[in-house]
This record gives structure tokens, C-alpha cells and sequence, in this order.
């Protein structure tokens, strides 16, 4: 029925099947719907924040989705700027990606902001000294791009191509691609650096305030490296996942060798700088803040426990994985590692956002802690199943895979 | 020619690029945010002129006055009043909401029916149909017909009186907590009854509390307070919970629950050995005075409260006998007055310290109140003093009463086919139980008087009526000469405006004494004497003044003549026996706990946590959020006790008390003494988080609910 | 930041100090605000920690049981810092540092309900509207006008009860004259029943507020973070000195 | 496809141009509709209760602003006269016109007071001082709120169908074409004469 839509070449699931996959991800998308909608029209109530959890769940996800969405542009910056051609068998799952993650972070703000319907004050009232300014023109830009780079994916498509203004624009688009690699790696750099930001500035936060190098704190760079490092990670195990689904191959081991490589000299260089920023933050920073920095561990094991997971077990163990040859030959220590790399980046947001407004400033303050309502977590996922829906009719209406034709073939 | 596709979409391509430079994206942009900034469903603060205009306060005795700033003639704030007698401009936070009362969520706008058996509720209906049932009530009844009056001296306490003196079986009964207030059970120590007494703050110089809300509630807070911190009062406080009193207080002394009448004999006796005791102190037969005191030795007074002998000589040795040293008990607004007992052992210091004359002093009585209206016809009495079962008929009118009467009290006094008839202008705490609710005037919308606190000076502000009542309101004196009419009794007052007669009666009566000072915001103190019309007081009270009585100089009931010493009392002339058998009072042991309960549950919270009338919508939102005040739900545990019977702050748990349990949650909270509970009372039906409410628990024989026997267990 | 280096001459800097041994705790203080700034009453699920309470008053304890625990109750609201950290935070100017009047100005209109301004602040001082406001009906009428109502998903906080300095200011300039000290004082201030809050003009030396702000018993909470605030507190007990200076409490809260 | 079909066969200049011409129908109708017939549907119209002579009162009776429009003795502004103040005058008709006979069956007999939609009052969180501007900075009525003491009726009361706002304090006088007699006083127009006139104001100058 719609053959004559599928990329010619490939292989794809009766129609019904597909749409059988389809249905799980559709109701769960109108249950999202139906709470973004109760959170809208009602207000915030419908959510378990509160004054002091004034961030949520769902500013904790979506700093992990940002970064894991991180792979498109690190993946275009590699190729299109370091010229690792291998990576073009993943760019065009990587873009995909990245207009998901991106445009759902965006739908998740969007309720998450209690009064959408001023958010462009931010443009046209804008406070350049706020980190959260910096997010909002990156994020509105980078997703402006993401879109653009999304356009010819689905302009290749079968159908698509038979309009000729369509692929005249395609072709033209093509022709700037490095200019829009380029232009988004930029954004999406300081994209991250700023959510990054957001908390290093927070002088008011000692758990979170460092020290900053011009106007940037330290956390800006860290976002940035680790989002460099979870990226590649998390597209070797969508590319994975996809395989696995599908029940294609998808990329040649190469690849997923190449984006373990990366992965893994990238998360080296993060668990170091992250190990000397905690140690100059517990030496200096904190103390000048008038704070004992074991006073935010002592009464909190837990807390003290993600910090070692964080940096060790998600850190330091996908590091060595990646970067021991005879693993990597194995997809299945990439697959570990690549998961292992992905949970770090998630506690790491989980630490800053949820972990920085349970820990009181003031001595007659409570540790606090929050359980999401189903009102947001149903926000939540009807991004994750957004998510599924647009890359699993993505997947099979165009070619995300450029060599899963030849894989097939050969 | 044929139009294609393409050109169609060149079409709309030109009309979008159009659109984008013409104002209607951006102005659809910018008028939808406008809109967020001024949604329909948010109400916009009427405008209107400002005015300020001074009232007092009618929540509770303690009648502070108050400055309402208007908008229009509509409240819109309410501050304390500046240079207010007695009060120094505080007002506590029930106060600060007052306006707000005449739109309580669970306002009364119609006479109410209660319906159903199981889950009951309640049914609109006329005034008639009340009239009707509450008249055949009274005329069919076998029982005593009463009127329970919560804010005793008010001139409308005269109407009731006057009411019920047309028949033969009635009374006017008055909640424990007004006649075991401090200063009626001192009177009642006396031989000769001195008349009513008052504390007289402005000599006093010292003050040794019993567990007394000094600072919350009792009279005037901020006098105290004020006083504190001139270095002019000093404060000794005796209390087994580490109130907000006792944290302010000069010095704390922690004792164990419900021991106020052993530190209080201790104490006595430690004067009495010591010899310093006031010369003013006469007893007839001292040496049984003496010997009641004998067995409260410090010993014993550490074995029973806690307090040892170290500590208590401290307190003795700084309580010289100078007259201005006075001890308050009083007991909590919320939490019910201390058991009779208690108190009257509190009061004898007032005695030894010879308090009376200086600190405390009569009340000189006022000739034809008509608040005392038929007072020899129909007899006034404590509530927890009428018999089980016998109260046929009960008009409750508890608005306004700043005090608490539980509901348990109460419902055993009522015959069996009772009738309970609640006026009340909310639909709350004892209303929930009656048979009827007639809706009466809420705080700030109808002028009348408010008597001050029984234990200070006499003292009488106007609270005047700002926003109008409503239709649906019905004037207590319209609703007797209804029933009147009913019954066919003759009344002599037969207008709806009988209480503003009523008051010019009153006026002329104070006038008529020139009794005592008028005190006008702003303005020099006026002698009573020195006005020259009743209708001038009338109009300075009702510019916001406080009139307040002149405290007779030397009140003293008893004379001079018992030295301490055993010799002497040989030779003082015989006198009457002294009051009811203190040495049965100093005899009778403490309390103490009952078997299977190891524990105490303490009911406290102040003014704030009486009457349901009493919280304004912002109140209730200000404990909901900041949980200050102690809530009936919540059960406040020492820590070393939470971890020694393992109260997991996150389960549900049972306090159970010998007449039944509740279910709370638990909160650590180290200013709680070890093995006891403190709770908050809590006016009924009032709020959600209401779990059930320790005031409920109150020893059937009306003693106490403030200090209760219990035990927790998991729920 | 458009910090105090742009004040002008003869700009006030307005400040407060509270004295903890004056404080019972009796919440006054925070019935007054509400009533004050039109604050709604308490939706049903409200509590401690979602409640617009822009005055809270606080038990702060030294730490030891019955009978040596001691307490005070620290009234905490915005500590209108000369260096605020929700300011420089806010992406839309809806936070605005008042150089004439040195008060950290909070504009719900602009705000977008973005909440970064109250994970910046250290003082938990600011609240959000997660409910729209209501009120009993015919209770509006006892709004004030001088001050707007917000509506659901915007921060609020204390403005010093600003709007009472612009009307005791037009009565002023109605009579030609200058504004007296006791013409603007914030309705916490008003309502005080001990007096424990001295509120005025820290630039004018005559002030009630200016003689007690550097008194040897005034600190002010959390003066290390660089926030600079002009609420300070006092107190004679030494405890109280030593726990505004220490770390984190350990009780975790759990709701949801 | 249609663009197919056509390729290569010879067309008409106009057919060939077509393409050009219907994006700039487009871009035209757009411009016209979003410039000319946009702007005014965006608001509806409300007549005032009755129609008031400002000229006469100002010309005839020789009445200055302030007589109507005065400061209550703490310095706010009182704004519009009330029922009572217009009786001082008109208890009985003073002249023949059929709209003061009305005025006074209907209002002053009656007691009622007008409901005046007032054109520029602020909306409540905007706080505006007549004392500041009038007194103190010694602007006259006319800077802000145009000539309109001259004018024999008063205008209808518009007011944005998505905002609320009055047109006078929330709209834009759209290219340049003021749509009331009294000027339109957003913002914008606030802030801009205080910037001309030195003075720099804070948000809570003029917010609440």
C-alpha cells in the first residue's frame, strides 16, 4: 500500500505491522496530550513542583534529552568539519534525533513555563546577562536549523522528489549543509554551555555555583564536553536499537567502533576535568561560600553515592571499555559502554537540577525531595512517544541509513 | 488560461510573506499575551476613596481596637490601634483578618434544618418554621430552657437574661473557661466576696505563670510583651511545654504536664516558711493553713513535677511580697482553662504575696447595666456545672466567644430530645451539631459592644458595622421577641433595635457612675466624669475610644492582721473560715495518668484556634502553609520519645484518650516535653486537613481538655 | 546588574531589621502580607511549600532536646539584596533591581513563569502562583487597590509593600512636602504587635533603621554568598549567630 | 503533474508570469487586510450611557477641568464625577436640551450613578499619579489626554477583543492613524516622555 513511498532499495514491514507498532506510541502520545492539556488549562498545580522544587522533572529531562540530542550536532561537526566520513552512515538518524529531542524539549517548556504565551518577551525584552536568555535564542535558533537540516531527509523521499521546486531546494540546500553544520555545531555548543550555565551562575546555590572563566562558569564547559561525550554514545545505541528492532543491519561495525572511539576519548577528557572541578570546588569554591562542603554529603549518602557513580561507574568504565581495543571489536561492550556513558549523562543532569533545590540554603531549612504527578510524567512521555512516532515514520519512509542498502545487498 | 497548483502556492506564499509584514501576527501575538495579563477570572480591586476609620476587634475578650483602612467605605485592612489602653497597638493574627470574616466560605445565609440520621446534614428554611419548632420546643420541654452565652457582658447577654426570665425553669450558662478564669476563682478564695477582681498590668512587676498563654492569647499580649521589653515586667514562667510564652519568658521552668498545683502549693509553702509572706494575708486558722501546705515539700514538689528544690528557692527568693508580684494561671483560649483546683492553688499565691490591693483590684460595680438585666430572676451558671441530661432546650450563641466548648461537654448536658439551636454566622464547630442554625451577623458588618477580657479592667469598645449584613441575618433580640410572640410571653423589648436602646442604657449607667477614663486614638484620656452627655461617650466610642474602668485603690477583702508565724495567729481575732477548704485543695493529689496510658496529650493554640467564626480565609491559609501553630492532625512528639516508640513521621497514628482517639501524624518537635503529645484544637468543619479534633476527647466531666491521658499506637 | 553604582544622589535605599528576641512568632506578620498584597486564600491542596506565603515566619532551633532546645522564629521574606541573585537570572526584565529605591522590584506581568529566579534565590523568599487566585465570592471586595492581583503561573515576592511609598509619596506631593519616615512602613512592619521590625531609609543616617543596622548584634543570613541583603536580623543569644553561619540540617521531606 | 504537463510548450508572457503575479496578489492582499481592515476589527464598540457636552461645560459654564475631574484630599485622583456633584447643578434642567432632561430622569431623579467607561484608565497593574504628573511636573490635561474639552460628544468605548484593554491605554494608533480624539497612552508613550524628560524610571515607578 505504501510501497511506492518507501525509499526503493529497502526492506520494510507489512504496513499493518508497522501500524501495530505504531498504536502503543499513539495512545501514549493522546494520554501526554491530555496532560499537557489538564497543566495548560488548570495551571501548575497539576504537577508535584513547588516553590522550592521550582525546577522539576521535567527541566531534569530535558537537559538529559538535550544532551543526548546532543549526537546530531556533534555527529554533523564530525563530519562535516573534522571529515570523518565514516559518520555519514548515522548523520542523517543523527539529525532526526536531534529535531526530536530538540522540538520536544521545546513542547516540554513551553508547558513547563507558566505563562506560555509571553515567552517571546524574552525577545523582545531580553536580559542579555541571563543564562537562560542565551538558552532561549540558542534553542529557538538551533531548532531553526535542526528543521532545515531535517527538510532534505524528508525531501529525498520517493514522492517528494517528483515535485522539482522540492528537489531544487533540496539541492541547494546540500550545497550549504557545511555552512549549516558549522552554524549549528556553534549553536548547539552554546546551547549546552549555557543549560550548563544556568546552574554554574547560581551564586545563590553553593551545592552548584563555580567558578567562572570570562562569563562562563565551569559547568558550561563541562556540559559541553560531556554532551560531546554521551552524543556519540547515544547514537551508536539508537543505531543499535534501531537494528534491533528493525532487525537490519544498519551501519557497518565500523562505525559503531568509530563512535565508541569518540565517545570514549571525549569521556576521558570529561571524567578529568569533572574530577579537578569537584576537587577545586570542594578546596576553594564552596569554603568561600561560607559553606562546609561535606555538610551537603554527610546527612545524604545517596547523594554522596550518585557523585561516585556518576564520575566512576558511568564514567570511568565506559571510558576504558571504549578505549580497550579488544572490547570495542565486540558490539556488545560497545552496547554496555554506550549505555553506561548515557545513564552518566543522566545522573549528571539529575544531580544538578533535582539534587541542587533538594539541598537548603538557609540553617532552618529541610532537605526536600518531590515525586513527579502523573500530570507530568504523562508530559513527559508524550514526548518520549513523539519521539518514537516521528523516528519510527522517519525510519521507514526515508533513508536513514545510507549503507543499510548495501549492507543489504552485499 | 489554467491556474496551477504552483501558482496557487505562490499565492499563499505571497500571502504569508504579506501577513509576516503586516500587524496581524504580531498584533494577535502581543493582545493574546495582553489577555494572560488580564484574564476575566481574576478580579480587579475596586477603586474608591481611602478613608481610615477605628473600631475594635470582636473576636475575643481581650477586644483590641482596630484600624481599618476603607476603600469606599469597604475595609480593606485592619492594623492595630495606635495608643489603645492596654494594647499598644497589637493585634494578634486572627485580628489582622477580621474584615474578611463576612465572606467566610461557610457563611450561614439562611435559617438551616438538620436532616438525615446517618451522615447529616443540613436544609434551608424559613424563619417561620424555626420560630415555629424552636417554641413548640420550649413549651413542650420537661427540661431546663438555657441560653449559652459565649461572650458573657455584652448587652445582649442582658436581653437573653431578660428572655428567659419569663419562665421558671431557665438559665444562662456560660462556658467553662470565663468562670475559671484566673481572677473569678481568686474571688471566689475570699470569705467576703470581694466583687469582680482585675490584674492591673500597669503596676505590675512581675509575673509567675502557670502554664498561662501570656503571650498568646491571655488579655493583653501586646502590653506584655511591650512591658518585657522596657525592663518594666519580669516573667516566670511553669510549663511543661516550651511555649511561645515560655521562650519570651525571663526565665522557663520546664515541669512535668498537669503539675501546676504542686509547684504552686511548693511555692506556698516555701513562702509561708520563709515568712515572706504579705502581712495582708489574714487566715483565720493558719496553723491548718500551714499544715495543708506542710506535706508539699520540695521534695515532693520535684518528685511530682520535676522542679527541684534549687530552682524553686530561686523562684520564691524573687518573689518578694510587694503586692505587684501576681500569678496567672488562665489556661489556654483553645485549650480550655486548668481544672479548678489548679487554679484556685495558683491564686493563693496572689494571696501570700498580698497581690490584692496593688497587683489585682476590685472591679467597682456598675448600677443598672442592662447586661446584668434580671440577673436576680435567672441564675448564671458554668456549663460543666448543670446536670447531665437536663438541658431541654439550648440556644447557643458562641460567636464571638474566643473560647472553646467541646462539643462532648456540651451534648452531655442535653436531655435526650434535646434541641440545640446554634447562632452562629458560619457553619462550623458546635453549629454542626445543631438541630438549628439561625444565621446572625458576622464580625464587621453590625455595630455592638465588646466587653474586655475577665481577668483586667473593665473596659467597653463599639465595634462598628462596615459592609451591610445581608437580608438574610437575624438579630438574636428579633429572634427572642419572635419566640416571645410565639409563646405568648410579653417581652418589653419588642424592636429589632432593642440592643441599641439596650446600649444607651448602658451609657447612661457607665455615665451615671463617671466611673473611669474614655481613651480616643490620638488624643489626650478623657475622665468620665469630666463628658458631659452619655450621648458624647457614645459618640467617642464609637470614633474608636475605649472606655475603661478606674480599678478601686484598695480592694482588699481581706484586712490586714495575721502575721506569718504560729504565735501570732493565737492572737489574731477570730474570722470566718476562709475560703472552701483550701487544705482540701492542697490536699488532693495531682492528677496523674491512667493505667494503659502512658502518656499526655496537651490541646493548646491559642486565641487563633478557638471559635470557627474566629479565622479569616487568610488566617486558615497562613497555618495551612506555615504550620506555626499546632494543628489538630498533627501530633507534636519530642524526638528522643519519636525514637523510643518509633513513631515513623511518615505512618498514620492513633492518640487514644480514655474517651476515644484520633487519628495524626507525627512531627518531631524538641520544645515538646518526653512521653507527651501536643495538638492543636481545632474549630470543626472548618478546614480539609481537619482529621478529627483532640477538643472532642474532653473528660466527660468538663475538668479539662487541655491536658488528657493517651497512648499511641499505629493506625 | 544596574547595581547601587547608578544610584543617583538622594535615592533611598530602603532595609529592615528584625529582632529575633522580640519575635513570638505569633504570625501577625503573616496575615498582614497576605491581606495587604491581595493574596488569595489557601486552595485545598496547598501546604508549606506551594503556598504563596511571600512573609513566612520560620522556627529556626539550636539543635538540642527538651529542655535545652531553644528556638526563635525568623520571619523570612525577599532580603532585597543590593547584589540579588534572582536578577541577573530573569530573561525578561521582570526582576529589576530599583536604583532609586534600592528595592528588588518583582513585575508579575512581565514574568513568563519561568521559576529561574527562585532556584537562584538562596532565600526560598520567592513564591509561584500554581493556582489561579480565588476568593470566596463577595470576598474580592476586600482587595486592595493599590496593589494588582497576579494570576497563576508567575512568581511573586515582598516589594517592601512598595505600593504603599507611591501612595504615602502622592500625599506628599498633594501637600508639597516630603515623605515622613512613619508615612511608609511595609504592613509586616505595621502589624508587628512587639515592634520587633524597624523598616526605613538606610541612606538617611536619622533613620529608626539606619542606628540599629550596624549594631554589633545584627547579622544577616547567608552574607557569604555575596548577595549583600538589606534585611538583617538580631539577636543577643549566641546560638543563633552560630546557626545562621553553619551548613545543611539533615530531615529529608518527602511529598508528591 | 501540472508543472511537468507544461514543460516545454510555448506560453503566454502572462501565463509565464503568473507564478510572479499570484505571490504578489498574495503579498498585496495580505499587506491590505493586515494594514487596513485588521486593525480595527480587533476591537469592539461600546457607546457611552449618555452623551456629554465638554465644550459646554468648558465654554458656556466656563468650568475648568478640575471642577469635574478634582484630587481627594490625600492626593489621588478622583477621577469622574459622581451623581451627586452633577446635581449640585443640575437638579433642575438648566438649559433645553433633550440629553440633560434625560440625565436628570434618569440619574439624578433617580440617584443612579453613571457607568462612564473611562478611555484611559489604567489597567491595575499600572500605577499612574495625576499628582506626580499634574502638580509636580506641571503637565497640563491636554498633553495627555488630548483637547477633548472642546468636543461636543464623546466617542464610543473601544476596547481589544482579546486583551480587554481600553484602545486608549492598550492599542496602537496603527499606521500612524489615531482612532480616538484622546491619544493612546500605552507603555511605550509612558516610558518614551520619560526618557525625553531625563527621568529614567524603575518598573515599580509605575508598576504593581
Amino acid at each position: 500500500m505504501d510501497r511506492s513511498i518507501i525509499p526503493r532499495g529497502l526492506e520494510r514491514a507489512p504496513l499493518g505491522k508497522f501500524l501495530l507498532w505504531l498504536l502503543p506510541w499513539v495512545l501514549l502520545l493522546g494520554f501526554g496530550l491530555y496532560s499537557a492539556y489538564l497543566c495548560l488549562r488548570y495551571g501548575l498545580h497539576q504537577t508535584n513542583m513547588d516553590n522550592r522544587f521550582a525546577f522539576g522533572a521535567w527541566i531534569f529531562l530535558d537537559l538529559t534529552v538535550i544532551a543526548l540530542g546532543a549526537g546530531a550536532f556533534f555527529t554533523g561537526f564530525l563530519l562535516y568539519i573534522l571529515k570523518r566520513r565514516e559518520l555519514k552512515a548515522v548523520i542523517n538518524s543523527a539529525v532526526v534525533i536531534g529535531f526530536i529531542c530538540y522540538s520536544g524539549a521545546v513542547v516540554v517548556l513551553m508547558v513547563d513555563v507558566g505563562q506560555p504565551l509571553r515567552a517571546w518577551f524574552t525577545f523582545w525584552h531580553p536580559n542579555v546577562h541571563s543564562m537562560l536568555t542565551e538558552v532561549t535564542f540558542c534553542i529557538t535558533c538551533y531548532l531553526t536549523v535542526l528543521a532545515i537540516e531535517y527538510l532534505p531527509i524528508l525531501l529525498k523521499n520517493r514522492k517528494l522528489r517528483q515535485i522539482p521546486a522540492f528537489l531544487v531546494f533540496e539541492f541547494n540546500l546540500h550545497k550549504v549543509m557545511y555552512v549549516l553544520a558549522g552554524v549549528g555545531t556553534f549553536l548547539s555548543f552554546f546551547h549546552q554551555g549555557s543549560l550548563g550555565g544556568l546552574y554554574g551562575v547560581l551564586n545563590g546555590r553553593p551545592f552548584v555555583f563555580r567558578e567562572a572563566f570570562g562569563i562562563w562558569p565551569t559547568t558550561f564547559f563541562l556540559f559541553i564536553i560531556s554532551a560531546a561525550a554521551a552524543g556519540p554514545s547515544f547514537m551508536l545505541l539508537t543505531t543499535w536499537i534501531a537494528s534491533k528492532v528493525s532487525g537490519k543491519r544498519l551501519v557497518t561495525h565500523y562505525v559503531y567502533e568509530s563512535l565508541g572511539r569518540i565517545s570514549g576519548y571525549i569521556l576521558s577528557g570529561y571524567v578529568l576535568l569533572k574530577t579537578a572541578d569537584t576537587l577545586f570546588w570542594i578546596r576553594d569554591t564552596a569554603p568561600s561560600l561560607g559553606v562546609h562542603p561535606a555538610s551537603f554529603f554527610a546527612n545524604q549518602p545517596g547523594y554522596t553515592a550518585l557523585h561516585l557513580l556518576e564520575v566512576a561507574l558511568f564514567g570511568f568504565l565506559p571510558m576504558a571499555i571504549f578505549l580497550t581495543k579488544r572490547l570495542r571489536a565486540r558490539l556488545g561492550w560497545l552496547v554496555t559502554a554506550a549505555t553506561l556513558t548515557c545513564l552518566g549523562i543522566v545522573v549528571n543532569r539529575y544531580v544538578l537540577t533535582i539534587q541542587t533545590l533538594a539541598l537548603p540554603t538557609l540553617p532552618f531549612a529541610e532537605v526536600l525531595s518531590y515525586v513527579p504527578s502523573w500530570q507530568e510524567t504523562g508530559t513527559f512521555l508524550m514526548v518520549i512517544a513523539y519521539g518514537m512516532l516521528v523516528y519510527s515514520i522517519s525510519f521507514r519512509y526515508s533513508n536513514l541509513f545510507p549503507q543499510e542498502r548495501e549492507l543489504r545487498q552485499g | 488560461m489554467k491556474v496551477s497548483r504552483r501558482d496557487m502556492l505562490m499565492l499563499l506564499g505571497g500571502g504569508a510573506v504579506g501577513t509576516i509584514f503586516s500587524p496581524i501576527p504580531w498584533k494577535l501575538l502581543r493582545d493574546s499575551s495582553v489577555w494572560t495579563q488580564n484574564w476575566p477570572w481574576i478580579p480587579v480591586p475596586k477603586r474608591g476613596a481611602a478613608a481610615t476609620a477605628a473600631s475594635a476587634c470582636p473576636l475575643c475578650p481581650s477586644a483590641c481596637g482596630v484600624r481599618v483602612r476603607t476603600i469606599g467605605g469597604r475595609p480593606v485592612m485592619v492594623a492595630g490601634l495606635p495608643d489603645a489602653p492596654g494594647q499598644r497597638g497589637a493585634l494578634c493574627a486572627a485580628g489582622s483578618g477580621v474584615h474578611q470574616l463576612p465572606w467566610h466560605p461557610d457563611r450561614v445565609r439562611t435559617p438551616l434544618r438538620r436532616v438525615g440520621g446517618g451522615s447529616p446534614g443540613f436544609e434551608p428554611a424559613s424563619l417561620e418554621d424555626a420560630v415555629g419548632a424552636i417554641a413548640a420546643a420550649i413549651r413542650e420541654t420537661q427540661g431546663t430552657v438555657a441560653i449559652l452565652d459565649g461572650r458573657p457582658g455584652r448587652v445582649l447577654g442582658g436581653a437573653y437574661r431578660e428572655f428567659l426570665s419569663g419562665r421558671a425553669d431557665t438559665c444562662v450558662l456560660v462556658p467553662p473557661s470565663a468562670v475559671r478564669a484566673s481572677m473569678p476563682v481568686l474571688r471566689k478564695l475570699h470569705t467576703r466576696d470581694p466583687g469582680p477582681l482585675a490584674v492591673d498590668l500597669d503596676v505590675v512587676d512581675t509575673i509567675v505563670g502557670f502554664s498561662a498563654p501570656l503571650l498568646d492569647g491571655w488579655g493583653q499580649p501586646g502590653l506584655v510583651q511591650q512591658r518585657m521589653h522596657e525592663g518594666r515586667l519580669r516573667l516566670f514562667q511553669f510549663e511543661a511545654v516550651q511555649s511561645r510564652t515560655a521562650l519570651m519568658a525571663d526565665r522557663w521552668i520546664p515541669i512535668t504536664p498537669g503539675t501546676e498545683r504542686a509547684v504552686a502549693l511548693g511555692l506556698a509553702r516555701m513562702l509561708i516558711r520563709s515568712g515572706r509572706v504579705s502581712p495582708a494575708f489574714g487566715y483565720a486558722d493558719f496553723k491548718a493553713f500551714v499544715a495543708a501546705y506542710e506535706p508539699w515539700t520540695p521534695r515532693r514538689v520535684f518528685e511530682v513535677a520535676g522542679v527541684d528544690e534549687a530552682t524553686l528557692t530561686e523562684v520564691a527568693d524573687a518573689l518578694a511580697p510587694t503586692g505587684r508580684v501576681v500569678a496567672i494561671g488562665g489556661g489556654d483560649p483553645a485549650g480550655g482553662p486548668l481544672p479548678f483546683e489548679d487554679e484556685a492553688s495558683i491564686q493563693v499565691l496572689n494571696l501570700l504575696l498580698g497581690a490584692m490591693g496593688q497587683a489585682v483590684k476590685a472591679q467597682r460595680p456598675l448600677a443598672d447595666d442592662p447586661a446584668d438585666a434580671a440577673s436576680d430572676r435567672v441564675a448564671t451558671r458554668d456549663l460543666c456545672d448543670v446536670p447531665d441530661g437536663s438541658v431541654g432546650v439550648l440556644i447557643a450563641d458562641l460567636a464571638m466567644a474566643g473560647a472553646t466548648v467541646p462539643w462532648p461537654i456540651l451534648a452531655r448536658k442535653m436531655a435526650p430530645q434535646g434541641l440545640l439551636v446554634s447562632l452562629t454566622p458560619v457553619l462550623a464547630d458546635l453549629a454542626l451539631h445543631a438541630q438549628w442554625v439561625i444565621p446572625t451577623a458576622p464580625a464587621f458588618t453590625a455595630a455592638h459592644d465588646c466587653p474586655g477580657h475577665p481577668d483586667l479592667p473593665r473596659s467597653l469598645r463599639l465595634a462598628r458595622g462596615f459592609t451591610p449584613a445581608g437580608d438574610e441575618v437575624v438579630d438574636p433580640v428579633d429572634l427572642l421577641n419572635r419566640l416571645g410572640t410565639a409563646l405568648g410571653i410579653e417581652r418589653q423589648a419588642t424592636v429589632a433595635d432593642a440592643l441599641d436602646d439596650m446600649m444607651a442604657l448602658r451609657l447612661r449607667a457607665l455615665h451615671r457612675a463617671g466611673d473611669g477614663t474614655v481613651f480616643v486614638a490620638g488624643k489626650d484620656p478623657v475622665a468620665m466624669a469630666e463628658i458631659d452627655s452619655p450621648e458624647d461617650v457614645l459618640s467617642m466610642l464609637r470614633a474608636g475610644g475605649c472606655w475603661r474602668t478606674a480599678l478601686a485603690a484598695a480592694a482588699s477583702a481581706e484586712e490586714p492582721a495575721v502575721e506569718a508565724g504560729d504565735d501570732q495567729t493565737e492572737t489574731a481575732p477570730p474570722r470566718p473560715a476562709m475560703p472552701f477548704a483550701l487544705e482540701q485543695v492542697a490536699a488532693k493529689d495531682s492528677g496523674g495518668l491512667v493505667n494503659g496510658f502512658q502518656m499526655y496529650l496537651i490541646v493548646g493554640g491559642g486565641v487563633e484556634r478557638t471559635a470557627g467564626v474566629a479565622r479569616s480565609p487568610i488566617l486558615s491559609k497562613v497555618d495551612q502553609e506555615s504550620g506555626l501553630r499546632p494543628f489538630a492532625n498533627v501530633a507534636r512528639v519530642n524526638p528522643a520519645t519519636v525514637a523510643s516508640h518509633g513513631l515513623r513521621p511518615n505512618r498514620r497514628w492513633r492518640v487514644s484518650t480514655p474517651q476515644g482517639a484520633i487519628t495524626m501524624r507525627i512531627e518531631p518537635d524538641p520544645t515538646v516535653p518526653p512521653g507527651a503529645i501536643l495538638a492543636g484544637a481545632e474549630p470543626q468543619g472548618a478546614l480539609p486537613w481537619n482529621a478529627g479534633n483532640p477538643v472532642d476527647l474532653a473528660a466527660p466531666d468538663g475538668k479539662t481538655w487541655r491536658l488528657l491521658p493517651a497512648s499511641i499506637t499505629e493506625a | 546588574m544596574s547595581g547601587p553604582k547608578e544610584t543617583p544622589q538622594g535615592a533611598s535605599r530602603y532595609g529592615m531589621v528584625i529582632d529575633l528576641d522580640r519575635c513570638n512568632g505569633c504570625g501577625a506578620c503573616m496575615v498582614a502580607c497576605a491581606v495587604e498584597n491581595n493574596v488569595a486564600p489557601a486552595p485545598q491542596r496547598a501546604n508549606d511549600r506551594n503556598g504563596i506565603t511571600l512573609l513566612r515566619v520560620f522556627p529556626m532551633r539550636n539543635g538540642r532536646d527538651y529542655p535545652e532546645s531553644r528556638q526563635v522564629f525568623v520571619p523570612m521574606t525577599c532580603q532585597q539584596c543590593d547584589a540579588p541573585p534572582c536578577e541577573s537570572v530573569c530573561p525578561q526584565h521582570a526582576v529589576e533591581f530599583d536604583w532609586t529605591t534600592g528595592i528588588v522590584a518583582q513585575i508579575p506581568v512581565r514574568c513568563l513563569g519561568c521559576r529561574y529566579c527562585m532556584v537562584a534565590c538562596p532565600y526560598h523568599a520567592r513564591a509561584f502562583n500554581w493556582w489561579d487566585p480565588e476568593w470566596p465570592e463577595g470576598m474580592e471586595s476586600t482587595l486592595n487597590p493599590d496593589i494588582s492581583t497576579r494570576s497563576r503561573g508567575v512568581a511573586e515576592k515582598c516589594n517592601f509593600c512598595h505600593h504603599r511609598r507611591q501612595v504615602a509619596r502622592e500625599r506628599a506631593a498633594h501637600e508639597g512636602r516630603e515623605v515622613r519616615e512613619d508615612e511608609y512602613q511595609p504592613a509586616c512592619v505595621e502589624a508587628c504587635p512587639v515592634g520587633a521590625i524597624v523598616f526605613g531609609d538606610l541612606n538617611d543616617p536619622d533613620s529608626a533603621v539606619a542606628k540599629v543596622y550596624e549594631a554589633p548584634d545584627a547579622f544577616a543570613f547567608l552574607d557569604k554568598l555575596g548577595t549583600k541583603p538589606k534585611i538583617r536580623y538580631r539577636s543577643r543569644q549566641e546560638w543563633v549567630h552560630a546557626m545562621a553561619r553553619q551548613g545543611v540540617p539533615e530531615k529529608e521531606v518527602t511529598r508528591g | 503533474m501540472s508543472t511537468a504537463s507544461t514543460r516545454g510548450t510555448r506560453r503566454s508572457p502572462l501565463a509565464r508570469h503568473l507564478g510572479t503575479l499570484m505571490f504578489l496578489a498574495g503579498l498585496i492582499g495580505a499587506l491590505a487586510f493586515g494594514w487596513i481592515v485588521f486593525p480595527p476589527l480587533m476591537y469592539s464598540s461600546t457607546e457611552q450611557p449618555i452623551q456629554f457636552n465638554h465644550k459646554i461645560h468648558m465654554g458656556e459654564a466656563g468650568m475648568a477641568c478640575a471642577d469635574c475631574h478634582p484630587f481627594r484630599d490625600d492626593g489621588t485622583f478622583a477621577g469622574l464625577p459622581t451623581t451627586a456633584q452633577c446635581a449640585e447643578c443640575h437638579e433642575e434642567p438648566i438649559g433645553d436640551s433633550p440629553l440633560e432632561k434625560a440625565f436628570i430622569d434618569e440619574y439624578v431623579r433617580k440617584g443612579r450613578e453613571v457607568e462612564w467607561l473611562v478611555y484611559s484608565r489604567q489597567p491595575m497593574n499600572a500605577y499612574f499619579s495625576h499628582v506626580a504628573h499634574v502638580t509636580v511636573g506641571k503637565l497640563t490635561c491636554e498633553e495627555c489626554h488630548g483637547d477633548h474639552g472642546a468636543t461636543e460628544t464623546i466617542p464610543p468605548y473601544q476596547v481589544n477583543r482579546i486583551s480587554g484593554y481600553s484602545r486608549a491605554v492598550g492599542g496602537a494608533a496603527t499606521a500612524g492613524r489615531a482612532l480616538l480624539p484622546t491619544e493612546v497612552m500605552r507603555m511605550d508613550t509612558c516610558s518614551d516622555c520619560h526618557e525625553k524628560h531625563g527621568r529614567r524610571s524603575p518598573c515599580l515607578e509605575c508598576h504593581k
